[in-house]
């Protein structure tokens, strides 16, 4: 047995802040040795972030470490500030849970890059800018030219994801942590970030340690899994062992609410194309190139007709086209699932019908009335009947507001609903995605990702609204949250009857929460229909694609499928 | 196209900044209780001579006449007087100073060489200076170096220029003697000369302005290193200084940026008390001495001048934001 | 504790002084300097009654025969005269400083005040809004920046009817003329503000203008704003001086620092402390508006405060 | 004056050669004779001769002596005046001066284009009233050149001081023919010692010798420096640091603005410096004038009132420190150096005034309970806040309220010289143009001079003295017209126009090695034409 490349002992976090000390991670240790992918998986605020976050000593100035972190032999706790340059990015690479904040807005993503690269490797910008594009390529970005030259706010969640693994992954480094890397990919895009984690460590010996929340990646590339709780580390073990037989009750409890895609593709025979489109009862597919169309009923509360959205290229350049005719409907009560490809213009569609961004053509009615006709007031009334979670909870909350404040903003504009008081309903509505009332006079800072998550949920269901845009909801959600959350999207459903537009890459949530399904790839509306024929009996070939690709939480099951993949990927 | 159009709505707009600075100066003027002719009457005045100077200065007609005379005379040119003394003033004729006997644009280029290089070195200095002292303040907060840095900051916005060049001559001047005491020598004529004679009034004006700097800079610097991207950049192993001094800074500009823009420009415009103190002959003075002695045709070029030098440094501030911060680029 | 969910509940401005006097020695500092020298000027006339002093009569007794500067030491300091005499008159400059605190004080907080409201204002509705809106405040604000004041305010004074109370018309007019910078950095710093995440959030809630500039932009803006605000203020109170010259301030006698510390700085070589006095009033109340300003600045900001 | 050591006592002989610098904070200095209302003595002396000049020395009243020509005759009781010149006299160019140069250069001075100088023969020649100078042929009818040498003016009425009217700047000769240029007064051809070689604006004026000009036609002027630059746009305060250091070419400078009070204290302390002090011994009469237009100061007891109320020492303190600086405690409205002066003081009391006699003189002009609040305006310049300051806190005394009104130099004159006025009471001072009491007396208190410009600030209106000033103006002979005008003086005190302040000294400051500079009686100004340097 070699000595562990990372060995952590009895590491605790102590937040500090107005004299009052709120413990995050208790007496953990872990250890890791070259070339080993160490999952940690556990509780939404149980302190994965801060550990990793530790080893870089990254940590806010009113956090109190103590205990040991030893990589390489040395401590990384007590190294002097030039060894510890050194090893940031160098040795170790870091990927951020909240990618779309991690980059700064000012810089392009290509300086960003070649600024990784040269700070640990004695290169030319030319070389830098060589290599940043080919870590682009790596992490399955394609036009990477294009890409190098924007800026972050001009790339989608997963794109930014990409980015930033691609910078942790800059330098080689000797071990990778990663905190929630796949959270904003689809499932392709998924696989293939951990068939490249898998081949980094098998190639270069590189340790993994892995944060995610997703049972499925944990089987598909984890050695060992280590399950936190409430700071704790509960129970550490071989993967295989941990997922089959769970010793800790949160272990069962975590597994036990994992949701995985139950349907598998038929291979049923896809009809005849008519007119470009492939149907087959109330579900439709492209055939060639264009948007599917969609018949809406008549009592749509969100009907999207021909959206098309064209963000203007800077100084002459072609504009980037990232929704292209697309029409979808929500029916009140009804919810529906919006699936596609990383960077296909989820996001932006739901920005557009939430109001932020008008729509380069096409119309959005909302509640029967043309939301781009509308102005001041009347819109900012029917505003009213929306919810929004965005798909970056981070950026989302205002950093000077508590959570208290943040959650009672909408009762603040509207009113509460049944005029109960706004204090006990954002007391409600914090129970509700399982916060603890503690939290109220936080603010977005001292939160984890999880829990930032689920108070963009509460802001969003305060007002029961009518309409629910949810873009990635759940993303940063362990399972056992996640179940939760689901239970009461549904139950809320049942008792509001308030339709849902549901982005999410996750089929499995997809599969057990929404009625319809839309599939979005490249801007374009490739496929539609209800939920269940979808995933069982898809018509386009794209769809075909993503289901094969959506994790499993079964070591052996993503074994083989890597398997597959590594024969029919030359 | 678009940037095309960007540039079309700026320029439209600093053509009507410009026009409404003129006429409003024009306007305001003549509410001034003094007859811009009375210096050129002469003592003792009587009404007769008055009329005449009136007159040939072109004072005689309604004011609104005057202003679109002299707006007419950018585009055509304008002859003063008639017969032999008759003065001539070729297109762009931004006015005639009867005071001064010279054409005001000549006036205002016989000037600018001073007044810039006095602007520009004092810009750079208090810009670096100030940036820099509040990029330390903010990294050493609450330590007796940022203390210190609040009191210096606060000493230069607070003490009078005048009192700051005085001293400042008194010390390096004379009890020290290591500088030259005013004067200007032209920057082709000997850089290191042009150099030395304008330290001390650089310095004294960047001590004046750079606190805005300091203090801004400091302020934006503590929003920003909070930020989750300082750590990313920290994450990648880069040194402090470039964490600091690249991914913060940059973040911290825009204000400090603006600031500078409308510094920049007035100061363009002429650094009034210092140029008195050190007898720089710069802008300044002329668009004092044009107020002083009810020179109009030189205090509406001196106007438009420091108004078109304000509006410029704005439009490129402007320009800046997209380059400095993507997300604030106009759209 | 604060009701966090009062609509100003953005780390309240009140609660946050409150806190910033409990924990920062500094910024206490600060406060009681600011409090003294409203003491000094509400005060002004029982103050300088207790050595039978005002800042009117002449006593030229008090003055050195030969120059016409102060008899004494130190400008005179004495215990009749605090604060030594003001040279060429014999004034008490203890008493000209209190009262002068009325004037400057007065002035320069309310001038200042009135900026910073219309250049916070003007400014985040032309970043915020942008359009039409945005370059009409631009091109007003470059109005107003090249415009050139001097020869508003000589025929202000002279224009301005007597019967309009001269601190009025100066506050207007100083806080007119000084809005455009504080406009100009507002309006950057809210282009940035409004891409961010929380202010779309807040727009896609349905927030109005008003709503967002209160809620989303104005906490996100003090920091700039206290600095601007609290470094313009020598700058009005000068300006108010050089205004008094003019015929639009306030006309001598009344004392003003500013009028003082620009007579005195032809003192400095012989009589320092007719500078140094007034002077130090005027550092001293910029000063502590400042760390009070960087006091407040890290309370507002919940990431920095302690 | 008395304890003050002789002004320039500690001077060192000057000799011939070198270079002296004058340091002024104005921008500009004007060559263009036209168009200049320098003193006989100063800048444009150097450069320019006129028909007469000024004879000035410490302790002599000033007197007219001849320049380019002698002091001028008339046959007529001063209607018709003849100045013959001197023989062998040049330009700079070379070229000969005339009569016609002379006449030309009076002419000049009439076009509109070349307006701004001293005026006072504007309206006295004959056809001045419409004549718009030469350069559209014209020639002023009321100016003969017979020959060469000889120039003949023909007046509207007599006027005995004519032969100090053409000391002033526009009987310089300006070349005939030439001079049509706005900006001659950049390459003016020179009649005096100096031509000048380089003018940039703001920055220097250099003058060098003139190679066709000698001492030997030239009695006034001593020429001595081989150079003189006037260095400009300097601030005031530093000119008096420079020239206390002394140190470097400042040796050889002298500032041309006063010494401010402040300054002065500074010097007490500087024995070296302090000996390079140079105080005028008299000076410009400062005065409080009333609006005796307006009520309540239409009164004269309530003027008189005001004779009493006034404390000149703390005015005295105010202007310059100490009462030696300050200047003398005025009673005439004559200032010392002119010929015919008389002393006298028709308001004795002490320096310091006696309020109590004031409130008494006010409460018989029927206000017993002092006057309501008056409207003090005053310039911005020149320290008159502050003076203004030290009047008021003394009127408090004796019970008269005033506001104090600053206004910017230009719009006070508007205000005050305009043809209407609101004010009840302003500060000025008055330092004649030419050394005789016409110019002390005709510009401040004749009716014509009310309004329109007109320095007769007080708005005082007599017929009487208006008549008076008349016949003084006609009488030729100085010794006469010297008496008529000491009558005025104290005719005009009679009625309380103005209250006399102070004669107001003036100081200079000079480097170490600045010699022969000196202030004579009239005016309080150093004599530029005398100054030299020492090795
Ligand atoms: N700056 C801070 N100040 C105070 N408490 C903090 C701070 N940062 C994190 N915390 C708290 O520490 C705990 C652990 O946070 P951490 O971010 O490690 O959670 P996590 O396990 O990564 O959760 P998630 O899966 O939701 O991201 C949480 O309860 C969080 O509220
Ligand atoms: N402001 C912008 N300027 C230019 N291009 C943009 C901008 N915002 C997004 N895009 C581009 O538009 C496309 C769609 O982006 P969008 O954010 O809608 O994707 P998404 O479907 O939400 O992806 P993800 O699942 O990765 O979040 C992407 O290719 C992205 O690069
Ligand atoms: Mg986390
Ligand atoms: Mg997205």
């Amino acid at each position: 047995m070699t000595a562990p490349l990372l060995a952590l002992e009895d590491v605790s976090v102590d937040f500090v802040s107005g004299g009052v000390t709120h413990p995050a991670v208790r007496d953990v240790s872990l250890s890791l040795t070259a070339g080993e992918v160490l999952a940690v998986v556990g509780e939404s605020g149980s302190g994965k972030t801060v550990t990793a976050m530790s080893l870089l000593r990254l940590l806010p100035a009113t956090a109190r470490l103590s205990g040991r972190a030893v990589f390489e032999g040395r401590d990384l706790y007590a190294m002097g500030t030039a060894e510890l340059r050194a090893v940031r990015g160098g040795r170790i690479g870091m990927v951020f849970q909240e990618p779309m904040s991690a980059l700064n807005p000012v810089f392009t993503i290509g300086a960003q890059l070649v600024e990784a690269v040269r700070a640990h490797r004695p290169v030319t910008r030319r070389q830098a800018r060589d290599r940043a594009a080919e870590l682009l390529r790596l992490v399955g970005l394609p036009d990477q030219e294009r890409r190098l030259r924007a800026y972050p706010h001009e790339l989608s969640g997963g794109q930014l994801q990409r980015v930033v693994i691609a910078m942790a992954v800059a330098c080689e480094p000797a071990l990778l942590v990663a905190d929630e890397p796949t959270t904003a990919l689809d499932v392709t895009v998924q696989a293939e970030i951990i068939e490249l984690l898998r081949d980094l460590r098998d190639r270069l010996d590189v340790a993994i340690l892995l944060i995610t929340h997703d049972m499925g990646v944990v089987a598909g590339l984890a050695d060992r899994v280590a399950v936190m709780r409430e700071g704790r580390v509960v129970e550490q073990g071989e993967v295989v062992e941990v997922l089959r037989r769970p010793r800790h009750a949160y272990t069962r409890q975590l597994l036990d609410a994992v949701v995985s895609l139950t349907a598998s593709p038929e291979a049923v025979a896809v009809p005849d194309a008519r007119d470009g489109l492939v149907s087959r009862g109330g579900q439709v597919a492209v055939a060639g190139s264009g948007s599917v169309p969609d018949d809406p009923a008549a009592d749509a509360v969100l009907v999207v007709d021909g959206l098309t959205v064209v963000y203007g290229g800077r100084f002459g350049l072609s504009g980037t086209r990232a929704v292209d005719g697309v029409s979808v409907h929500v029916r009140p009560g009804e919810v529906l699932g919006l699936v596609g490809e990383s960077g296909s213009g989820k996001s932006t569609l739901a920005s557009v019908v939430v109001g932020l961004r008008s729509p380069t053509r096409g119309t959005v009615t909302l509640a029967g009335r043309d939301i781009t006709a509308l102005r001041g007031r009347e819109r900012r009334t029917l505003r009213g009947v929306v919810g929004t979670v965005f798909q970056d909870p981070a950026s989302s909350l205002n950093p000077r507001a508590t959570i208290a404040r943040t959650i009672a903003e909408p009762m603040l504009l509207h009113g509460a609903p049944g005029g109960v008081d706004p204090a006990t309903r954002v007391d409600e509505l914090l129970d509700l995605v399982g916060l603890s009332p503690a939290l109220r006079e936080r603010y977005p800072h001292e939160l984890s990702g999880g829990q930032r998550q689920r108070v963009g949920i509460a802001r969003a269901l305060a007002l029961d609204p009518a309409l629910l845009v949810a873009d990635e909801p759940t993303s940063a959600l362990d399972v056992s949250v996640q179940a939760r959350i689901l239970d009461l999207f549904r139950s809320l459903q049942e008792r509001l009857g308030f339709a849902c537009l549901f982005i999410s890459h996750d089929l499995g949530v997809v599969e057990r929460l929404a009625h319809r399904v839309a599939v979005l790839r490249d801007g374009r509306l490739v496929e539609q229909g209800p939920t269940a024929d979808v995933l069982t009996r898809p018509l386009h070939p794209y769809t075909t694609e993503l289901i094969t690709a959506a994790p499993v939480a079964d070591p052996d099951l993503q074994r083989e499928r890597h398997v597959r993949r590594r024969t029919t990927t030359p | 196209m678009r940037t095309a159009k960007f540039i079309g709505v700026r320029l439209a707009g600093a053509l009507l900044v410009l026009f409404i600075v003129g006429f409003c100066t024009y306007a305001v003027f003549y509410l001034v209780p003094a007859d811009p002719a009375l210096a050129s009457c002469g003592r003792p005045c009587t009404e007769q001579n008055l009329a005449l100077a009136r007159d040939f200065m072109g004072f005689g007609d309604p004011w609104w006449r005057q202003f679109l005379d002299f707006v007419g005379g950018i585009a055509t040119g304008r002859t003063f007087g008639a017969g032999a003394t008759a003065i001539t003033c070729e297109a762009p004729c931004f006015g005639y100073s009867f005071q001064q006997n010279t054409e005001v644009l000549d006036l205002i280029g016989e000037r600018l060489p001073v007044t810039f290089s006095l602007a520009a070195g004092a810009a750079l200095l208090w810009l670096v200076t100030g940036v820099g002292a509040g990029v330390v303040a903010a990294l050493r907060r609450g330590t007796p170096l940022d203390r210190i840095a609040l009191a210096v900051s606060v000493a230069g916005v607070s003490a009078p220029v005048y009192l700051v060049g005085l001293l400042g001559i008194l010390l390096f001047g004379f009890t020290l003697d290591v500088v030259p005491v005013g004067g200007y020598v032209d920057f082709a004529t000997s850089p290191v000369d042009w150099a030395w004679r304008l330290a001390l009034p650089w310095a004294v004006l960047a001590f004046a302005h750079a606190a805005v700097y300091t203090r801004l800079t400091r302020s934006q610097m503590l929003d920003t290193l909070d930020e989750d991207y300082i750590r990313t950049a920290r994450a990648k192993g880069l040194t402090e200084t470039k964490v600091v001094g690249k991914h913060a800074l940059r973040n911290v500009l825009l204000p400090v940026v603006t600031v500078f823009g409308v510094d920049l420009g007035s100061l363009l415009g002429g650094a009034v008390i210092t140029e008195r103190v050190f007898g720089l002959p710069g802008l300044g003075g002329l668009l004092i001495d044009a107020v002083n002695q009810r020179d109009l045709p030189l205090l509406l070029g001196c106007t438009l001048f420091a108004a078109f030098l304000i509006v410029t440094a704005n439009v490129l501030v402007d320009l800046c934001y997209g380059a400095l911060d993507p997300r604030a680029r106009l759209s | 504790m604060s009701d966090p969910l009062r609509p100003n509940a953005v780390r309240p401005i009140r609660g946050a002084a409150l806190v910033v006097l409990r924990r920062d020695r500094w910024a206490l500092a600060g406060a009681l300097c600011i409090a003294l020298l409203a003491l000094l000027a509400v005060g002004a006339d029982v103050l300088t009654a207790i050595t039978g002093q005002d800042p009117y009569t002449y006593r030229i007794e008090a003055l050195d025969p030969a120059t016409g500067a102060p008899a004494g030491a130190l400008g005179g300091v004495s215990g009749t005269h605090w604060f030594g005499v003001e040279p060429l008159t014999g004034r008490d400059l203890f008493a000209i400083v209190a009262h002068g605190a009325r004037t400057s004080f007065l002035i320069g907080l309310a001038a200042t005040a009135v900026s910073v409201l219309l250049g916070v204002v003007l400014g985040a509705a032309a970043g915020y809004l942008g359009g039409a809106l945005d370059r009409l405040v631009t091109w007003t604000a470059d109005v107003l920046l090249g415009f050139p004041y001097l020869v508003f305010m000589i025929a202000l004074g002279a224009v301005a009817p007597a019967e309009v109370p001269r601190p009025l018309l100066l506050i207007v007019v100083i806080g007119f003329f000084g809005w455009p910078s504080m406009a100009r950095i507002v309006r950057a710093q809210t282009l940035t503000l409004r891409a961010r995440g929380f202010v779309s959030a807040a727009r896609s809630l349905g927030a109005g203008p008003v709503h967002v500039f209160r809620h989303e932009l104005l906490p996100n803006l003090w920091g700039p704003i206290i600095v601007v605000a609290t470094l313009s203020i020598p700058g009005k109170i000068g300006l108010e001086a050089a205004l008094s010259f003019l015929g639009v301030g306030i006309p001598p006698p009344t004392p003003s620092w500013g009028r003082t510390i620009s007579s005195a700085i032809d003192w400095v070589g012989t009589d320092p402390m007719f500078l140094v006095f007034p002077g130090a009033a005027l550092f001293l109340a910029t000063w502590a508006f400042n760390v009070l300003g960087d006091g407040l600045r890290d309370a507002l900001d919940p990431r920095t405060a302690r | 004056g008395a304890n003050e050591p002789p002004p320039g006592a500690s001077q060192a002989q000057a000799t011939r050669g070198g270079t002296l610098r004058i340091l002024l904070d104005g921008q500009t200095v004007n060559y263009d004779p036209a168009k200049s209302s320098s003193l006989a003595i100063t800048s444009l002396g150097l450069v320019h001769r006129r028909l007469t000049a000024w004879h000035n020395k410490p302790g002599e009243p000033a007197k007219v002596v001849p320049d380019l020509a002698d002091v001028g005759k008339t046959d007529d009781g001063g209607k018709t005046w003849t100045f013959t010149l001197q023989e062998g006299l040049k330009f700079s160019d070379g070229t000969p001066i005339t009569a016609a140069d002379v006449k030309w250069g009076v002419e000049r001075s009439f076009a509109p284009a070349f307006s701004g100088g001293l005026g006072y023969h504007k309206q006295l020649i004959e056809g001045g009233a419409d004549y718009r100078g030469p350069f559209e042929g014209a020639e002023l009818a009321g100016i003969q050149t017979p020959d060469d040498r000889t120039i003949k003016f023909t007046l509207v009425r007599p006027y005995g001081d004519w032969p100090w009217v053409v000391s002033t700047p526009a009987f310089a000769p300006v070349p005939k023919g030439k001079g049509q240029e706005a900006d001659y007064s950049e390459h003016p051809v020179a009649s005096g010692p100096y031509q000048l070689v380089e003018y940039r604006k703001g920055v220097e004026a250099r003058l060098t010798r003139n190679p066709n000009w000698s001492t030997d036609v030239d009695k006034v002027r001593a020429g001595l420096p081989d150079e003189v630059v006037f260095q400009l746009g300097q601030d005031a305060s530093v000119i008096s640091q420079r020239l206390v250091a002394d140190s470097g070419d400042d040796k050889f400078a002298f500032g041309a603005s006063f010494v401010s009070p402040a300054q002065l204290a500074q010097l007490a302390g500087n024995t070296s410096a302090r000996q390079r002090l140079v105080t005028s011994k008299s000076g410009a009469l400062a005065y409080l004038a009333f609006n005796t237009g307006k009520a309540p100061l239409d009164n004269p007891k309530v003027r008189e009132a005001f004779q009493y109320a006034v404390d000149k020492t703390s005015y005295q303190i105010a202007s310059a420190g100490n009462a030696e600086l300050a200047g003398d405690i005025a009673t005439t409205l004559i200032t010392e150096g002119i010929a015919g002066r008389e002393k006298f003081d028709l308001y004795p009391t002490q320096p310091a005034g006696d309020p109590e006699k004031a409130k008494k003189l006010l409460a018989e002009a029927g206000f017993p309970d002092g006057l309501p609040e008056l409207d003090f305006v005053v310039s911005k310049s020149n320290n008159y806040p502050d003076k203004a300051q030290s009047v008021q806190a003394s009127l408090a005394r004796a019970g008269i309220r005033t506001t104090i009104r600053t206004l910017d130099s230009d719009a006070y004159t508007t205000e005050t010289t305009g043809d209407t006025a609101t004010f009840d009471l302003t500060l000025s001072s008055w330092q004649p143009d030419f050394p005789s009491a016409n110019a002390n007396i005709q510009p401040l208190f004749a009716s014509s001079e009310i309004g329109g410009g007109g320095y007769n600030l007080s708005r005082y209106r007599n017929a009487e003295v208006d008549r008076l000033i008349g016949e003084a103006q006609a009488t030729v002979d100085p010794v006469e017209a010297g008496r008529k005008w000491a009558e005025l003086d104290k005719r005009i005190l009679e009625d309380s126009p103005v209250v006399p302040l102070i004669y107001t000294r003036n100081s200079f400051l000079r480097g170490s090695k600045v010699a022969n500079l000196f202030i004579a009686d009239f005016p309080a100004y150093p004599n530029y034409l005398q100054v030299g340097v020492t090795p």
